[in-house]
């Protein structure tokens, strides 16, 4: 290769990274402070509307790793049988067919994806706590034992990529 | 060999071991014979992902394949699953709606684009540019988000299903993707500048790992690796599935077929994904993009049929055998991985041990995918 | 195995000064001060076990940047602390992720994510992968997810870097109560 | 005992005469010397991530401590001195062992010539050059000898890389010093400075200088010449056996004070040294040296690495030929008395 052409190209290439060095943003999301805005429908954490349930089994037929198992509880009106789903997230690889094809609408998906446990058994979750998700989804991070990091010192807010004439960042947004 | 002192060695050739735990080989193992510094002999050893994709899947409903293949390329997910999904449908018969066509068509862009940044990536921490991996990686989460906006989840989408997809896009869905590709059109420029035109890395790789025309052609090369030598293939074109009959789109064609092509091809691939995803947006119709009803059971008829996809690192086929149950008798992958693995064994021979990494990452190799 | 050879003939009294300096050493602030040490300065094996690794792949890309957190990967295993088992572990791979975990230097920790990796996932049917990774090395946190998310790998993080934290210098956990903060 | 008592109180004035008014144990071990190298080191470590994350457009690292996480090598060498040493079996024990601490002092002796300013200089030589530069020259061959001692493949590919990479800067680098030295008609670091007064090396020996400071990069194995220790290739070269505090050792002399000690040969032979001179003279060399690292440390981020051949072909074919021409201008020119001033 032409030494000099090779010289100015060096050089080029060294301009560029003095540009991202001085102008251009970080794109680095803070992630313990700040938490992405989830869109309508991401399929994370599921909930169970026990009312709705009827036992049909359709959710653990259709489930690819058979992460649902139906276990027998009370029977309701609707739930003659009493066959309710317990999802076992040790399975359970988030594919979102057990709420795509329920023909009624007993299972939903939270925005809630970021759990981690010390103990495997904290994954799997019968339909009285599923039922439970749905009224306080923060009862997740206590049972899977992550209050342990969520301190207060933080101040968790949402965050959302915005583009500028020079990068992208990560800008706070109110929700 | 046997751990001996080096000073007992009197072979003049010596093995050295690349994988799995190695930063220039990921889930997969090689045993490089070396005269000094020169490769003279390549033992592949493959199989460290080897998790029986076809067996399983013929216990498996038609619907839960779609998740379990798209498994196997986890970064190229939609691809995986289109190939699949074309399969079961030319198979059966079921008919697409027009709108859901052009929806698989972008799907399949955004997963090539991250598939290609991913390897860019990789390729860049390979010949240890950092700058690149990180850029690389910021960027696909850009496309990530995307994705997430249009399927609901970042990786593994299983938003390609028999009659349709999953659902619409969202309403805000084009504007932000129109922001992201603007974005990432001027960024594709930077990384030209710090990384094509960086002469260190055109001195890496130019003129490094030469695959002939006749060679590719031989081996059985495919995807990218193929095009970077020179032959004008690529299903998408040759064999059109979803919306790319009615999309207008060039075939990047390099006739060098070293690794700095084979590495051009794919940049000038992303450059062209972004125009598709920016025709299918304009020129998308509107109407329904599924049945009414999704069912867990596909209605698959009696019969067997090969379709392929151009994923993102070559020609993928699936061989579908029903005997009109509602799992499959037989489900066959091609995939592109494993046809060129054979490339490696034949680009590696001769070549020095510094070259290694820039060679071996340049096929793109992704071992979950030839493993299977 | 290949472990080290301790000083050869002096190895008892480099036990016993062992002995003395690990009773030193739990002295409450320097034990405080090398779990700092320990917690902030994670360093990641480069082994990838399988596709999750789009996972950490992602979390150590710029949007996520774990080095925030001190994790930093790095090439050679002697220097590491962290294995990351991303996914499905076969057991042609398991022999070789003991190996791995037996040629890292003490203390050394291990973060398994991916649905395969907690119970075989959607493989499980298969007749060559490993169903439960903690058989093969122990697991100290479990990620669910298929690929779980970069934040859930940094919460797995955390949770490692929390554990560190209320652990002796010699690994052994301190008998607290976990307080709610 | 009222002598011992006499000498311990004659020792403590002394010293209190000897920091106040820095002398030889100041600078031993304050401000050239320890004190000052290794607080320079943290803050190179801190500064060369941080900056690499930012031309990455990251953040690097935050959370250790510190205003943005500038405590974060301490822990790292916090956590390596409390980790397991491990000595494989079929090492060589005693080298094993030996290396690392022997590397520190080979990287740091230098320190010992290299002036900040005319007096802050640990010890004043008329040779000063040709010391430093010996000891500069030792180091591939410690890395040769812990590829050796490791008995490890990968180690020892990496000991063979370094071996072959100085066969190629070595003579480049001597030559390009040699026209320094020719110069300025003196090996002694101070004349060589104050023979820059009007015009620095840099401007007047730019040929020289470029490929000492190509040599130079080469010598500190930083990208886009870090082929011993090739992570991607030979997984990481030539320590990769080593564990615990070695290895921590190790990364302080091979990756900090090889930077440190060779970019202040470059500013003190190239740049001028404290020159102009006014003010703290200190700080101008300080300063200057600072640049050149931060410019090396930008490689980093903008350039992969090189190929041993390639490397070795163009030390040969460019920087030879290029340090040699240098060396024949510079010989040409103190004939019409150019860099006349300093008498031998």
């Amino acid at each position: 290769m032409n030494p000099v052409k090779a010289f100015i190209d060096s050089v080029k290439s060294m301009i560029v990274g003095f540009k991202y060095l001085f102008t251009v943003p970080r794109m680095t999301l803070k992630f313990p402070e700040q938490k992405m805005v989830l869109p309508p429908g991401y399929r994370g954490q599921h909930y169970l509307e026990m009312d709705k349930c009827t036992g049909c089994s359709i959710c653990a037929m259709s489930c690819p790793p058979r992460a649902i198992t139906m276990v027998k509880r009370d029977p309701t009106p609707r739930n003659k049988r009493g066959l309710f789903p317990l999802i076992n997230f040790n399975y359970c690889i988030y594919c979102g067919y057990c709420v795509l094809f329920c023909p009624f609408d007993a299972l939903h998906e939270l925005d809630i994806h970021d759990l981690a446990v010390y103990d495997r058994d904290k994954l799997i979750h019968p339909p009285e706590f599923l039922q439970k998700v749905k009224e306080n989804p923060e009862i997740l991070y206590e049972y899977s034992g992550m209050n342990v990091i969520r301190t207060p010192r933080w101040k968790e807010e949402y965050a959302e990529p915005v583009f500028t004439r020079r990068g992208v960042k990560h800008e706070p947004i109110r929700k | 060999m046997e751990a001996g002192r080096l000073d007992q060695v009197v072979e003049k050739e010596i093995y050295v071991s690349v994988g799995p735990q190695h930063s220039g080989a990921g889930h997969f193992r090689m045993v490089l014979k070396l005269d000094g510094d020169i490769i003279v002999d390549v033992i592949p050893d493959p199989g460290f992902v080897h998790r029986s994709v076809e067996k399983i899947a013929e216990n498996m409903l038609y619907v839960q394949i779609v998740p379990l293949v798209e498994k196997v390329t986890h970064v190229d997910a939609s691809n995986l699953a289109m190939g699949y999904v074309r399969a079961v449908e030319e198979l059966s018969g079921i008919q697409v709606p027009e709108r859901a066509k052009y929806l698989r068509t972008i799907a399949c862009e955004l997963s090539r684009i991250t598939s290609h940044l991913y390897f860019f990536g990789i390729f860049g921490i390979f010949l240890n540019h950092s700058t690149m991996f990180m850029w690389s990686f910021g960027d696909r989460d850009l496309f990530l988000d995307l994705t997430q906006l249009l399927t609901g989840t970042r990786i593994a989408h299983s938003y390609i299903l028999a009659g349709g997809v999953r659902h619409d896009m969202p309403q805000d869905f084009p504007d932000k993707a129109m922001k992201v590709l603007d974005y990432f059109e001027r960024k594709l420029e930077d990384y030209y500048k710090i990384f094509m035109l960086n002469p260190v890395m055109i001195e890496r790789t130019r003129g490094v790992g030469v695959l002939s025309r006749e060679d590719a052609i031989r081996l059985g090369a495919t995807g990218p690796v193929l095009r970077a030598s020179g032959v004008r293939y690529d299903t998408r074109k040759d064999d059109p599935y979803a919306a790319y009959d009615k999309i207008d789109f060039e075939i990047p064609v390099y006739k060098e077929g070293d690794s700095y092509a084979r590495v051009m091809v794919r940049f000038r691939e992303m450059q062209e994904s972004v125009k598709i995803i920016r025709q299918a947006l304009r020129d998308m119709p509107e109407g329904p993009v599924r049945p009414k009803r999704m069912v867990p059971r596909w209605p698959v008829k009696k019969g067997e049929h090969y379709a392929r996809v151009e994923a993102a690192r070559g020609e993928l086929g699936y061989y579908i055998i029903s005997d009109g149950k509602a799992k499959p008798y037989r489900l066959k992958m091609s995939s592109p991985s494993f046809r060129n693995l054979l490339i490696l064994k034949h680009l590696l021979r001769g070549e020095t041990l510094a070259d290694m990494p820039a060679i071996y990452m340049s096929l793109d190799y992704w071992a979950p995918e030839a493993d299977r | 195995m290949d472990g080290g050879v301790y000083f050869g003939r002096l190895s008892r009294v480099v036990e016993a000064l062992r002995r003395f300096a690990g009773k030193t050493v739990e002295f409450d602030p320097i034990r405080r001060l090398v779990n700092w040490g320990r917690l902030y300065s994670l360093w990641p094996v480069h082994v990838t076990t399988s596709c999750c690794s789009v996972a950490l792949g992602a979390g150590m890309g710029a949007r996520f940047d774990y080095e925030r957190f001190g994790v930093l990967p790095f090439g050679s295993l002697r220097q590491n602390d962290l294995i990351i088992i991303e996914g499905t572990l076969t057991y042609k791979f398991a022999k070789r992720i003991r190996r791995i975990y037996d040629q890292m230097p003490e203390p050394k920790y291990v973060i398994a994510i991916g649905a395969c990796a907690l119970s075989g996932g959607i493989f499980r049917d298969a007749y060559s992968i490993v169903k439960d990774v903690s058989k093969v090395v122990p697991v100290d946190v479990f990620v669910p997810g298929c690929p779980p998310r970069p934040e859930a790998l940094g919460r797995a993080v955390m949770l490692l870097q929390e554990k560190i934290r209320r652990s002796k210098v010699s690994g052994e956990p301190i008998e607290t109560p976990i307080v709610v903060r | 005992m009222m002598d011992v008592a006499g000498l311990i109180i004659r020792i403590v004035k002394y010293l209190i005469y000897d920091l106040t008014h820095m002398g030889p144990v100041f600078k031993a071990v304050i401000f050239p010397g320890l004190a000052f190298v290794f607080i320079l080191a943290i803050v190179l470590v801190w500064l060369e991530r941080k900056m690499a994350a930012k031309v990455q457009m990251r953040i690097g690292p935050l959370y250790a401590g510190g205003p943005e996480g500038i405590l974060q090598p301490i822990a790292d060498f916090i956590k390596f001195a409390f980790k397991e040493l491990i000595i494989p079996d079929q090492a060589d024990k005693l080298l094993f062992i030996a290396l690392p601490i022997v590397s520190l002092v080979v990287a740091m002796a230098p320190i010992a010539f290299m002036p900040y300013s005319r007096y802050m200089i640990i010890s004043p030589n008329p040779y000063g050059l040709l010391f430093a530069m010996a000891f500069v020259t030792l180091f591939p061959l410690i890395i040769l000898l812990t590829g050796w001692a490791s008995n490890s493949k990968y180690a020892f590919i990496g000991g063979i890389r370094a071996a072959y990479q100085q066969i190629g800067y070595e003579l480049p680098m001597w030559f390009s010093a040699l026209g320094v030295a020719l110069a300025s008609r003196s090996f002694d670091f101070v004349k060589i400075v104050e023979s820059q007064q009007p015009l620095w090396f840099a401007l007047t020996q730019p040929l020289g200088a470029l490929a000492f400071f190509i040599a130079m990069v080469a010598e500190m194995g930083r990208i886009p010449f870090d082929i011993p220790e090739a992570e991607q290739e030979i997984a990481a070269g030539w320590f990769v056996e080593y564990t615990g505090i070695m290895f921590g050792i190790y990364m302080v002399s091979a990756m900090l004070m090889k930077l440190y000690v060779l970019s202040l040969l470059f500013t003190v032979m190239y740049l001028g040294g404290w020159l102009p001179g006014w003010g703290l003279p200190e700080a101008w060399t300080f300063v200057k040296a600072f640049i050149v690292m931060f410019l090396i440390m930008f490689f980093r981020a903008v350039f992969p690495r090189t190929r041993i051949k390639t490397f070795v072909n163009m030390a040969w074919d460019k920087l030879l030929p290029l340090s040699i021409i240098n060396l024949l201008i510079v010989f040409a020119l103190t004939f019409t008395g150019f860099y006349g001033g300093v008498q031998p």
